[in-house]
């Protein structure tokens, strides 16, 4: 059942990045993206790391792709992006070596056996209970740095994004707009 | 007796550090004077020493160290025997009538002070050499001696080079200069003669090496000969380091005298005699010596023959002496060179003062040809020039008749007939030349009236100075006996055979038959006058020796030209162009391969990150192949 | 009294710091009285330094990274003591000499951090710290060429930063693999020194150590063929830029071989006398040549002291008490001498604004305190016995003796073409009559000159006559330096040409 | 049976995915997607690892990696908006100023 479970998500993550990753067109890449998030947060639930599943849910599925979202408005992008490719094979050579030394080095029976779990999971509770022990134990201090840096974040995002929200580049006359042509 | 021995050495430096305070002021008499005094005092010092010696032996004492390192231990230390003691009173005495005599002839220099302060300090690096008790003491002295003489040879610094035609020593700055280097030529060949006996003997004591010269490997020992003779042959300015004591006439008179007369010249030989345990144990080394003064004697007196500089002929004369002096040494008869040395300062002295007093006279003038007939003016010079020459000719009783005609016994005695031969020959040319030189100045027709000089005897207590030079120039020779045995407590005696002492009279004879032949030689060609003969002046022979036989053009086309472009070829062709231009061109590569590499920055970030991804990719494989190796 | 390597350390660092905001009319001042402070302070660690022992004094040892054994470590022993003093008196003397109008300010905390650099280098014990100290000369000495040079200050800047930065990467590279390999025979780091006297490496790891660090070290010293830079450095340096030069930076390649080289590769050492000799005697021979092709009287110099540093490494492969002791010394007298000889240069070219010897000529005449000045730095340089000179040439070259004869007769030379460019530069610039108009009305040296000038020769003339206090704390620390690598030495041959002097046998 | 080995390979090659999108995209946009994949690659790796050998470390390293991702986008997006603001344009071959 597992292994069924494993090999169809497998499948359908991998068509649906490969959709990301190739498509043309905004809309569907991102769609696909999201999908295949979802998918992967099933394979974390079936790695029984429930929590991590979802804040995969979460905090991907649901904020990094409502930012998404958001932007894509920013652009102009409901047609088909262009995109200009000069060695299209060199891209896929690069990238089938490296998909291929991968898959050839874990391929291969995983060494360190004699590797020793440095904080097991509490006998007893359940993964939320235990990744909430270690996370506000041992890494207490990381994990106030990353909310300082969620924060920091935050507020630059708003001040990035933010800035000259008054003047509505939607609303000006081509030849008033910014040196955009030129500078490109 | 210590201090007397600190008082000899140290009352020159004194002062000469006393004058040094006037260096940059007019002319003060008071530097003169107190710096004369001082060498009185030396010299008395230097006396006393010496009748200490004779009486009680040697004085020793040391006066701290100098190097200490490793197993090498130097001390300041100062043996005072019986060939020191001879030398000291010699160098003290004679500088001190030089001091003397410079009162008078830098009288109108602007530099007075200064020539006091050098002088003195020549003869404390003297004192030191000749009383060091270790090799590298006297190498001190050697060394100091050579500055001054650097010092006092370019004393008149200021003029200008010109050709050799104008002037064959070129200038003043350029004669010191040439002096300083061959003197180092040969201070290297000393230093190693030096570092020789350090790491085969383990100290440079004089005790402790000559004490250790009879257990050691003859051929070891010949080599450490070979080579002190090479410093030798530098300081004496023996051929073919020979060139700069002719030019060194550039300096003032009594510096010549004191300097490349009397003193420093000597030290050659000198060194010689004081390593008589070496030379003795090696018989080829002190041939060679003896072989190549005799052949220095004649050498320097050929030159001698047709100068018209009367300073150079007197230069020549020295150095064909120095060439008897050490003939002497080298067949074993240290005593005889040592009398020889002294004899020769004090008649060498006078004889250089002398021609200072006519150089004063005649505004500088050095040509002889120009001169004749001063007797009238300078009579006591005249005096005095003729003694010294009779003494250098080796007239009976004269101090060099004594000197000069042991020498030839011991040539003869030793069957090395050929020296002898040499240098009886010599006797015959040092007596014609010495006397065509005080002919052709005091003599003759007065050439010089023409040319507008207005020559006048100088003063009175200059006169009075030279007189113990003058007195000793007569009577040195009677006390060869004396002296003999004096000095034989720390020399070897020299005996003469039977067979020598049979001939002695004949030997006498001829040899003063040869002095007096040249004497007359010289009075019939120039005591009537000057009669120049073009055609012998134009000959090739006549030339040769007018010009030193080439040799200072050869050693310039030689070795200064070549030298000079070497340097030059070094300097622009080698180091720029190939050591430099290398380090450049690396360089360049470097920069030239960072400009092609420069189009791989495209600006645009999707390249970036393909020459990213293969890069991973690349590291990726590797980490592949590396855990495939294990 | 334990700190004072500390203090000697970080007080012109201090001083520099706080000297940014000192005036620019009272900085003169205030350098003079830093370096003057660092100075006696030198000479009160001279003091307080016990003569008899050959060891490391005044040492003092903090673990800075305590896991790979890197810890801050000085001390000082009696090769190291002088080098110390002398580099504080040459800042002292540098900096009262300094006569330059433009950014004085900037000059002056510039020497005092360059003050750092070389007192750290001396006195560091520990290699991480040793090479921080050597990397850190190279900053400060780029700025004083590049911001107060010649013409060609940039790129004789640059020139001079990059070939040593080069070669002392590779040294660095060699201290790690040290490091290293101390790693892997007793099982902890460490970068201190005393710990790697102990580390008995096999030869071949010897010989490869023995190359690198002697790049790095060559170059700075400069032997030949890593010289080029130096000429364009000094030609282009201002006059306290290539005081402090010749002085003190260069001996830090020199002082890199007899502690670093030396007992821990006595082995390669030994095996290299030969192809090191030839480089030395051909830095002998042919930079003494080229120095007296020069035009330009500092390039003269500049080549010149290449040329004693030849002789210097002669003394130090040497492998006796006797020849290193001699190259030590030879060290502090080279720094006083050249020294001394561009600080005159400086001062005719203040007066003139060239160097050209041409230009010259009679100046005997016009400036007769300056010719005697530069007549006595002349004699020293040139080994006149009594002077400083002497007593380090002729104690290297006896030295070397004991190795090779006829090499020493051939580095020997020196002494004769030392005599020769020196004395043709003494003659076309001060002998002969006075014959550019320009220099006839010279101005003699002023007091600041000679302040900075007279200690020099005091200095020169005292220890060419009595160099006991020096030459002695620096023989015990090399004997004991000599018969550490006789005992560490591993092959046969080296045993026989580490040669132990008497003396120390019988003291043990 | 499912071990740890093919979790492994699947992040390989969704790594592998990722890259090719970061390469092969010149749309700003479009690359931020392929550098979330390559992001939840490790992820799973990291989760994978963590489930086999039963140690959380990798999981907390899970966490903190979302929170990059969270911060990356939304700093990185601010960005991109400003950019899109001065030049009109997200597409990376139209900003080559830093051409050498």
């Amino acid at each position: 059942m597992i292994t069924f479970a494993f090999y169809l998500f497998a499948v359908l993550i991998t068509g649906l990045f490969l959709v990301t990753v190739m498509s043309k067109n905004v809309l569907y890449a991102m769609t696909s993206l999201a999908a295949g998030m979802v998918l992967i947060s099933g394979l974390f639930f079936i790695l029984g790391a429930d929590f991590l599943g979802v804040v995969q849910l979460i905090v991907y599925v649901g904020a990094v792709m409502a930012v998404y979202a958001f932007a894509m408005m920013f652009f102009d992008l409901s047609r088909d992006v262009e995109e200009r490719h000069d060695k299209p094979w060199l891209i896929f050579l690069l990238g089938g070596g490296i998909a291929l030394t991968l898959v050839v080095m874990f391929a291969a029976p995983i060494m360190g056996e004699a590797v020793h779990a440095l904080y097991p999971p509490v006998a007893g509770a359940t993964n939320p209970q235990a990744v909430g022990l270690v996370l506000f134990t041992k890494y207490l201090l990381p994990f106030e740095v990353a909310s300082v840096m969620l924060l920091v974040a935050m507020i630059a995002g708003i001040i990035l994004a933010g800035k000259k929200m008054e003047i509505s580049l939607s609303a000006m006359d081509e030849d008033i707009l910014p040196d955009t042509k030129e500078n490109a | 007796m210590e201090n007397y021995v600190y008082i000899a050495l140290f009352a020159p430096l004194a002062g000469s550090l006393f004058a040094a305070l006037f260096s940059q002021r007019p002319k003060a008499l008071v530097t003169g004077v107190v710096t004369s005094t001082l060498l009185f005092i030396s010299f008395v010092a230097s006396v006393i020493l010496l009748n200490h010696v004779h009486h009680e032996g040697a004085v020793h004492v040391t006066l701290m160290d100098w190097i200490s390192a490793g197993d090498m231990s130097i001390p300041f230390g100062f043996n005072i025997d019986q060939v020191t003691a001879v030398m000291m009173t010699v160098v003290t005495l004679v500088s001190t009538v030089v001091h003397v005599y410079s009162n008078g002839y830098m009288d109108h220099d602007k530099s007075f002070n200064r020539f006091f302060s050098y002088l003195s300090a020549f003869v404390f690096s003297m004192m030191v050499l000749v009383m060091s008790d270790n090799f590298l003491g006297l190498f001190i002295g050697w060394e100091g001696v050579g500055v001054c003489s650097w010092l006092l040879i370019g004393f008149w610094y200021h003029k200008a080079d010109v050709t050799r035609d104008v002037n064959p020593s070129i200038s003043p700055s350029w004669a010191a200069n040439e002096a300083f280097i061959m003197n180092r030529i040969a201070d290297l060949g000393m230093l190693v003669g030096i570092f020789l006996i350090y790491w085969n003997i383990g100290s440079l004591q004089y005790a402790d090496v000559f004490a250790a010269v009879p257990s050691m490997n003859h051929g070891m020992l010949v080599t450490i000969g070979i080579f002190l003779f090479i410093g030798a042959m530098g300081k004496s300015a023996q051929f073919p380091l020979h060139t700069w004591l002719a030019d060194a006439m550039e300096g003032p008179t009594p510096v010549s005298a004191l300097i490349h007369a009397a003193t420093m010249v000597t030290a050659g030989v000198y060194l010689v005699i004081r390593a008589n345990p070496l030379y003795s144990a090696i018989p080829e080394v002190s041939y060679f010596i003896a072989v190549l003064g005799t052949f220095v004697a004649i050498f320097a007196a050929s030159m001698a023959l047709v100068n018209r500089d009367l300073k150079r002929i007197i230069a020549y004369s020295t150095l064909s002496q120095l060439g008897y002096m050490f003939a002497a040494a080298g067949l074993g008869a240290y005593w005889v060179a040592l009398f020889h040395l002294a004899a020769h300062a004090f008649f060498k002295a006078l004889l250089f003062l002398g021609a200072g007093n006519v150089m004063h006279a005649m505004d500088d003038e050095l040509d002889i040809f120009k001169m004749g007939g001063l007797k009238k003016a300078m009579r006591w010079t005249y005096l005095y020039m003729g003694l010294a020459s009779l003494a250098l000719a080796g007239i009976w009783p004269l101090a060099g008749f004594f000197s000069k005609d042991t020498i030839l016994e011991a040539a003869f005695n030793e069957h090395t007939y050929g020296i002898w031969l040499v240098l009886w020959f010599t006797a015959g040319l040092t007596a014609f030349y010495s006397f065509r030189q005080v002919f052709l100045t005091f003599a003759g027709d007065e050439r010089y009236k023409p040319l507008g000089f207005h020559p006048h005897e100088v003063q009175k207590y200059v006169l009075w100075a030279l007189s113990p030079l003058a007195i000793l120039a007569v009577i040195f020779g009677w006390f060869k006996e004396p002296f003999m045995e004096f000095v034989t407590q720390f020399l070897p005696a020299y005996e003469m055979s039977e067979h020598t002492e049979h001939n002695v009279v004949i030997l006498t004879v001829v040899t003063t038959a040869i002095a007096l032949g040249g004497i007359i030689f010289a009075w019939m060609r120039y005591y009537k006058g000057l009669k120049r003969d073009e055609k012998v002046e134009q000959s090739l022979p006549y030339r040769i020796l007018l010009n030193q036989y080439y040799i200072p053009i050869l050693y310039e086309r030689v070795f200064s030209k070549p030298y000079a472009a070497l340097s030059k070829v070094f300097w622009e062709d080698v180091d720029q162009q190939v050591v430099d231009a290398t380090v450049d061109g690396i360089a360049s590569v470097i920069q030239e391969s960072g400009d092609s590499s420069r189009k791989i920055q495209t600006g645009n970030l999707s390249d970036y990150l393909k020459l990213m991804s293969g890069g991973a990719l690349v590291l990726v494989a590797l980490v592949l192949f590396a855990a495939m190796q294990n | 009294m334990n700190d004072i390597l500390s203090v000697l350390i970080f007080f012109p660092l201090i001083a520099g710091i706080l000297g940014l905001v000192v005036t620019e009319k009272s900085i003169r001042a205030y350098g003079i009285s830093v370096a003057a402070v660092e100075f006696i302070l030198s000479l009160w660690m001279w003091f307080a330094f016990d003569p008899a022992n050959a060891g490391m004094q005044f040492v003092k040892r903090i673990a800075v990274v305590p896991d790979f054994g890197i810890s801050y470590y000085v001390g000082v022993d009696g090769i190291s003591l002088f080098i110390v003093i002398m580099a504080t008196l040459m800042t002292l003397i540098g900096i009262i000499a300094l006569n330059i109008k433009k950014d004085l300010k900037n000059m002056i905390l510039t020497l005092l951090f360059l003050e750092v650099a070389m007192v750290g280098v001396f006195v560091s014990l520990d290699a991480i710290i040793f090479y921080l100290f050597w990397e850190f000369s190279l900053v400060p000495m780029l700025y004083i060429i590049g911001a107060w040079g010649g013409e060609k200050r940039l790129y004789a800047a640059v020139k001079f930063f990059l070939y040593t930065f080069a070669g002392s990467l590779i040294m660095l590279v060699g201290m790690l693999y040290v490091a290293y390999v101390y790693q892997q025979t007793t099982g902890s780091w460490s970068f201190a020194l005393t710990d790697w006297y102990s580390l008995v490496l096999i030869v071949p790891v010897q010989k490869w150590l023995f190359w690198a660090f002697f790049l790095g070290f060559a170059i700075k010293v400069p032997m030949f063929p890593f010289h080029t830079w130096l000429p364009y450095a000094h030609g282009q340096a201002p006059t306290v830029g290539s005081v402090i030069l010749a002085a003190v930076l260069l001996k830090m390649g020199t002082y890199g071989f007899v502690r670093f080289s030396l007992p821990m590769f006595p082995d390669a050492s030994v095996m290299y006398i030969t192809p090191v000799a030839i480089l030395a005697l051909i830095m002998i021979v042919y930079t003494a040549m080229v120095a007296y092709a020069q035009k330009d009287m500092k390039q003269v110099i500049a080549y010149s002291s290449v040329s004693h540093m030849g002789v210097i490494m002669l003394g130090i492969f040497a492998m006796n008490a006797e020849g290193i002791s001699g190259s030590v010394f030879f060290m502090l007298s080279h720094g006083i001498v050249s020294g001394a000889l561009f600080l005159l240069v400086g001062v005719i070219y203040d007066r003139r604004h060239t160097k050209l010897m041409s230009e010259f000529g009679g100046l005997a005449s016009v400036m007769p305190n300056y010719a005697l000045i530069f007549g006595v730095m002349l004699m020293a340089s040139v080994g006149l016995p009594l002077t400083m000179g002497f007593v380090g040439e002729y104690l290297s070259l006896a030295g070397f003796f004991k190795i090779s004869p006829v090499m020493t007769a051939i580095g020997g030379t020196s002494i004769i073409f030392g005599a020769v460019y020196m004395l043709s530069l003494y003659k076309r610039s001060f002998f002969g009559p006075v014959t550019h108009e320009a220099n006839k009305a010279l101005k003699d040296l002023d007091a600041k000159e000679l302040t900075a000038l007279i200690p020099l020769v005091a200095i020169v003339i005292w220890l060419g006559v009595y160099p006991k206090p020096i030459l002695q704390p620096i023989d015990n620390s090399v004997k004991a330096l000599v018969s550490f690598m006789h005992e560490k030495a591993q092959t046969p041959e080296a045993k026989n040409t580490i040669v132990v002097s008497k003396r120390t046998k019988e003291a043990q | 049976m499912i071990t740890l080995n093919h979790y492994l390979i699947l992040s390989g090659l969704l790594f592998a995915i990722g890259l090719v999108g970061v390469v092969r995209r010149k749309n700003l946009l479009m690359l931020f997607f392929a550098t979330e994949i390559m992001l939840n690659a490790a992820n799973l790796a990291f989760a994978a690892t963590s489930s086999y050998y039963h140690d959380l470390t990798g999981q907390m390293f899970a966490f903190f990696i979302i929170a990059v991702a969270a911060s990356e986008v939304a700093v990185g997006l601010g960005l991109l908006i400003l950019l899109y603001k001065k030049y009109g344009s997200i597409n990376l071959d139209d900003f080559t100023i830093m051409k050498g």
